[in-house]
């Protein structure tokens, strides 16, 4: 291995814990990554000699702040490879990323009778913003159905495609299943009806290269937390032919250009699309951690969190009554399962008693837990700092989750 | 019948034995859950069931002489261990001694985590069903 | 005084710098405000330890988190008096909490012919949200006008109020001419007609005690950025009888209850309005920047900062050719005024030299500055640290500004 | 005629004679102020608003001979100022000369700051400007 873990372990402060007097394993990185130092030392230098308001101000601290944060919409443009920095919207996560587009979007290209695409394996935040927008619209919700491995049926996919879909939202990767989604061949075939398409990548962005031009997706959205970064920021990638069309969606500050009682005119791309004062603090931290990915190489990360996911699985192989939930050979390290006999529940509250942070439940996607007919699941998600001790912890907590309901 | 501080303080001197959590979890998944007053086939339906539990809880609550009989469910054990606690407190009382406890045990006992303002552990949910019904049943009562 | 201003400096570490050489004047507090070191810490804390997505998990730190970040809420819903914590939803800040009311409430109770009612001082994100919504529902935008001094003309209110208004929304201290409106007064009339009253607290938390339920207002808005606290952050107060009935705003996560592809139903307040991951870092340093507030004393805080106005003002008096706009009694400690033949972009850029930063333009109020005939104003907005020195020093740049025009 | 080049480096070392920033500013404000090739009135118009900078900038375009003569004026002195600089290096050029002058020039004397990707600061909103008026105007000889 070319990465040094245990290196990467020392930029993570809050690794260095005991939970009940025991060392503190934590595998809920689909829910939020940890934060390395750079990330929490930009927020504190920030608020100690820079913090002001940006855009609107002729002094030095507005100044700075402001090229600042454009240098981090710089940054991000150039990380996923977008065409135009003004492409990068900053938002508060991906949930209000998506919130934006359906709004947005929907009010001025879905029409009554029209319909709108999501995948059976969507988070609420990808299925519920794309529902109300199809109630407001009159327009119909279709769901590209799943196998039982946890994959699109791409099939199926192909034959429900037609002129009526105004747009097309799926993950790019499942955050309970893993599984990483053939969004290329989605893309291409929805581009040959014209039909743009919004990728959620809330559970990508710290594990595989995002490329948006090589994707050619229309939109791509993603949170800071769940890359290292901070809370409270994430992004919106948008084509400027579309961003440009769309009315905005929240009001006030710096979106606007003029106002008077009878009119307004709205500022131009990306400011459009930011009401109200930016969050400048976590945009600023957020460059760290994509700074931090950047340190790294994707060959790397992408080597050593599927050396743990295969070794959990391997591990997980040996326990009895073990159920995997999501099991394409095309995941992330994401490992979700349940023990057929105990509750995901319980099992949750017994690693917890020993340190071990797993995410039980539905994990926000319900349709899945439907699909399979279960109540939840175990779900053990590794990131770039994890090693194969907690794996090990892991496994004997299981055991001893064993024991205790037999 | 012991009332509820009593029972509270029972509950209490019984968790004071175990030396670790291991002991607790033991008691509550073995013991406890079997001495749930199980809800009866008919009432384990959608309509029993507490909202906001990452467990499935159903909860049916009658009402004889003065007094709100629980019986209740769950899926998962270490919850139904719970809420068999919590009905050996709160089973067979009156409307009013339902809606004064405090249900500080739980904290005295460790379980608080439990209780927090979570969705997933729903118990919460649970305790304000449990006082709903008081409620409901006192109002009742008045009316009549 | 019987605050001691050196100490309560110290506790701002961004105070403490020189630019261009010369010892930094902080006077653009109205843009938002700097941080005690409480607040930064909170954050460097909750990364470093605590970090964790909340209310979904079963495990240490995310009950940890979760339980911090209700504490935060019941402490908000304490320090504005409210009457249950479910009325305080966490926003991203006084513009998201404006746009989800406009939004939200509007899609329910506003209809073809309908009215809204907003006054003549408003800053842009208390304005353009209500021109969407009424546009979105064939209703009206009704102004109450303001008089030369910069204060409501009440008796035009009072004659204004009519059956056909669904909400009126007006700020309780306007950032740019920083008038008190009366905004009890405003909520009696209106309660009297069944009219629910929105309150814009952008500028109001940090100078004066805002308490919710002597207000009755309907409604609550403000920033945390602009009280001491982080970016990222604002609040909604909300009655319950008002939040109860209106329909969800943005969509995903912690917010629903039940989804399947038929029918998605939502979670009760406060998260039926809290969408996504929910910015629990700065939601946490929020509730220390209100325990900032809470260890100063509001008397102190306006006797301090009224002393700065009155100083100012008075030496603003000695100089040539300087206009006052917004000149009512009952005003915080916001000064705006020209000089009436230098432009204030002129003016902000000699004061920015000489290390000493106000704001200068049209603080997003266009609408003050045509009823002005103005382009813009400086203005110089003091906060609880500053002291006579910087108002000295703010006056001695602006005789260099005569100087460098003549 | 001198080119780009030359004038920006005429204009650099004009600049470095200046000890602080208050000799430079009042260069800005008293001299380039009043050197700017002044719009003509019938042009100071909402027409030839440049949107988005705090003080007002008007700026007109007209092509003579295979080259771009612009004349301009503001509201604020030292945006004038600064605009009478711009000006001075980039009219009576070529659309070709215009599209590929980098003003690293701004940079160079310290005014950078004046083009940060603001709103207030609109110069930049001006350059823009300035660039698509040479952009229309080779478009329309081409197509000629
Ligand atoms: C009166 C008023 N309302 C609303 C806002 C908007 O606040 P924010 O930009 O924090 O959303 C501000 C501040 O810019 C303000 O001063
Ligand atoms: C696939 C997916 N989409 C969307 C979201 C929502 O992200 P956030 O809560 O940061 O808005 C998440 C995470 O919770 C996710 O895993």
């Amino acid at each position: 291995m070319s990465i040094d873990i245990k290196k990467i372990r020392e930029e993570f402060p809050v690794l260095d814990q005991a939970i009940n007097n025991k060392p503190f394993v934590y595998l809920d990185n689909a829910a939020t990554t940890q934060k390395p130092k750079a990330v929490i030392k930009r927020l504190v230098d920030y608020y100690e000699k820079e913090n002001s308001n940006i855009h609107r101000g002729e002094h030095f601290l507005s100044r700075k702040a402001t090229e600042a944060y454009e240098n981090s919409r710089n940054y991000v443009q150039s990380f996923i490879n977008a065409d135009n920095s003004h492409e990068v919207i900053f938002t508060s996560g991906t949930t209000e990323s998506i919130n934006l587009v359906a709004s947005s979007f929907c009010k001025k290209f879905l029409n009554q009778g029209d319909e709108v695409l999501i995948s059976a394996m969507e988070h609420h935040s990808n299925i519920v913003p794309w529902q109300i927008a199809c109630d407001e619209n009159k327009a119909h919700l279709k769901i590209i159905p799943i196998n039982q491995k946890g994959e699109l049926k791409l099939d199926e996919f192909h034959k429900m495609l037609n002129d009526k879909i105004k747009i097309i939202a799926i993950n790019h990767i499942s955050n309970s299943l893993g599984t990483i989604n053939p969004v290329k061949e989605i893309i291409e075939a929805a581009h040959k009806k014209n039909i743009p398409v919004l990728l959620d990548g809330a559970q990508a962005m710290s594990h595989i290269k995002v490329d948006v031009k090589e994707l050619d997706c229309d939109f791509y959205c993603f949170s800071g937390h769940k890359v290292y970064g901070p809370m409270g920021v994430g992004v919106l990638y948008g084509k400027e032919k579309w961003l440009n069309k769309m009315p905005p969606y929240q009001s006030g500050g710096e979106m606007i250009s003029e106002v008077t009682f009878k009119k307004t005119t709205f500022n131009n791309l990306p400011f459009k699309f930011e009401a109200g004062t930016p969050n400048v603090a976590d945009v600023l931290a957020l460059k760290e951690s994509l700074i931090f990915m950047s340190s790294l190489n994707y060959n790397d990360i992408q080597k050593h969190e599927n050396d743990l996911k295969e070794y959990l699985t391997n591990n997980l192989k040996q326990l009895d009554k073990i159920k995997f939930i999501g099991t394409s050979s095309k995941k992330t390290s994401v490992v979700s399962f349940i023990f057929e006999d105990i509750h995901p529940s319980d099992t949750g509250i017994i690693l917890d008693n020993m340190g071990i942070a797993v995410r039980t439940g539905h994990h926000c996607t319900q349709p899945i837990m439907d699909f399979y007919k279960i109540p939840g699941t175990v779900r053990a998600s590794m990131a770039i700092y994890n090693t194969k001790e907690d794996i090990d912890r892991l496994i004997e907590g299981l055991k001893f989750v064993r024991k205790m309901f037999s | 019948m012991k009332n509820i501080k009593d029972v509270e303080s029972e509950i209490i001197s019984e968790f004071e034995a175990f030396d670790d959590w291991t002991d607790k979890y033991n008691y509550i998944i073995k013991d406890l859950g079997s001495s749930i007053p199980e809800i009866e086939t008919e009432y384990k339906q959608p309509k029993y069931l507490i909202k906001g539990c990452q467990a499935q809880v159903w909860l049916h609550a009658s009402y004889k002489d003065g007094k709100v009989f629980f019986t209740a469910d769950s899926d998962a054990q270490i919850t139904k261990g719970i809420i068999s606690l919590l009905l050996r407190v709160l089973s067979e009382r009156t409307p009013d001694e339902i809606l004064n406890a405090d249900l500080k045990f739980i904290d005295d006992i460790g379980l608080k985590e439990h209780l927090s303002p979570t969705r997933a552990n729903g118990l919460t949910n649970m305790i304000k069903q449990i006082k709903l019904y008081a409620m409901a049943f006192k109002t009742k009562e008045k009316k009549a």
